[in-house]
């Protein structure tokens, strides 16, 4: 699976996108974010606040309890500041 | 209704796009639009740095402008918003509607506006006056409250 | 804020007058405005002839604009209105404003078109598509409500 | 005082404005309303509807009930429909 960060959650993770095999036991976003989270210090940064970072799945916004299952493509990103 | 949509780096002609507006298909009557410009916030700012999400950013910019033309009776739409280096008064975001009547153009640019502000995948950052980056933009708590009010 | 309020026959140059806005004194980041035009209501006009009380037409607008100024916190604001007579597609009146965020300039330009509708002494007459006068365009009771809103 | 009108109340009138000598006993835009009315069809016409014709004293919206004393100008019209 495709994961793709950005704004200052790409900066403590410290690369724009990576891909990874999950894990048995892997099933929604927020099992992700758990699993993410204890790989590494940038991660475990990227992700301290859990209702902070959002999330999208093949492009969508999703909530924290959609399963992983089909998506190509996750991203994780801080609330939106456009417009 | 085809919208116009883009997500570019460069500027855009606002003239050029009320104009096709004007004469999309209907009976025009009233084209309402908003231009979002990059502020200074009092001399601090050298410019925004604008992140985006390629591909989820044009797609979310859709979906907002689909329910926009579900909820008004719009007869055109566009929306040009930008990414990239942008200094201090430099145009960010266009949005334009076209309806018969004032009312449909009015609310549904400030309904587009209000969800891209909190849907569309951008980022900003400050770069400062004199050099060197700032923090990310915060969210706004505004932002999230206009949005709520079109529910 | 010096607003720019003009009454007028001639046609207006929108982009001139937003990039002005854009220029404020201040620190500009949002510019809203709306466009009203002549509708040919299906192909059954030839245009709309518009009257005007020539010095109420101006100082109302002028009232109706020191209003929204006095609830919105703008950096600048242009209101012109035509008058003679105007064919299908042809610009009749533009109001926009500038403002440091969106929701004073997309409010104060709703709330300036709501009390020009019902405040501003112009009256509409239409001339149809095949030579000859039609009636004096009624006052709507939409426009009347959309003021009352703001009450 | 100086009247003008606009608009179908013009039309109906006859023309687009007038000199007049208020007589005693007109003293608010209602009395004029009645006064002018009672001058011939055309007035009668455009004032038959007396919820509809809107005044104005020196270039400002004001109620029926205005007083006309130290006005210089005063107008009469329909609804607006301009915008």
């Amino acid at each position: 699976m495709k994961i793709v960060y950005f704004s200052w959650v790409r900066e403590r993770v410290g690369r724009p996108g990576e891909e990874v095999e999950l894990p048995e036991g892997v099933a929604t976003v927020q099992d992700l974010i758990g699993w993410l989270s204890a790989r590494g210090e940038g991660y475990a940064d990227a992700f301290a606040n859990r209702g902070v970072v959002r999330a999208a799945l093949d492009r969508r916004h999703v909530p924290p309890d959609s399963p992983l299952a089909g998506a190509r493509e996750v991203a994780f990103f801080p609330p939106m500041t456009g417009g | 209704m085809t919208p116009v949509l883009s997500v570019q780096r460069e500027d855009f002609d606002v003239a050029a796009e009320l104009d096709a507006l004007a004469v999309s298909a209907g009976d025009v009557g009233a084209v309402a639009s908003f231009v979002g410009l990059c502020r200074s916030e009092g001399g601090r700012l050298a410019g925004l740095e604008l992140e985006h999400y390629p591909g989820m950013a044009e797609a979310e910019i859709e979906r907002v402008v689909a329910e926009a033309a579900s909820r008004f009776d719009l007869l055109g739409a566009t929306v040009i918003h930008r990414f990239g280096l942008l200094q201090p008064g430099e145009r960010i975001v266009l949005v334009a509607t076209a309806a018969g009547h004032r009312g449909a153009a009015l609310e549904a640019t400030t309904f587009i506006m209000d969800f891209l502000k909190t849907r569309a995948p951008f980022w900003k950052r400050e770069h400062l006056q004199g050099g060197g980056l700032g923090p990310w933009v915060e969210a706004s708590t505004t932002d999230a409250l206009a949005e709520r009010r079109w529910e």
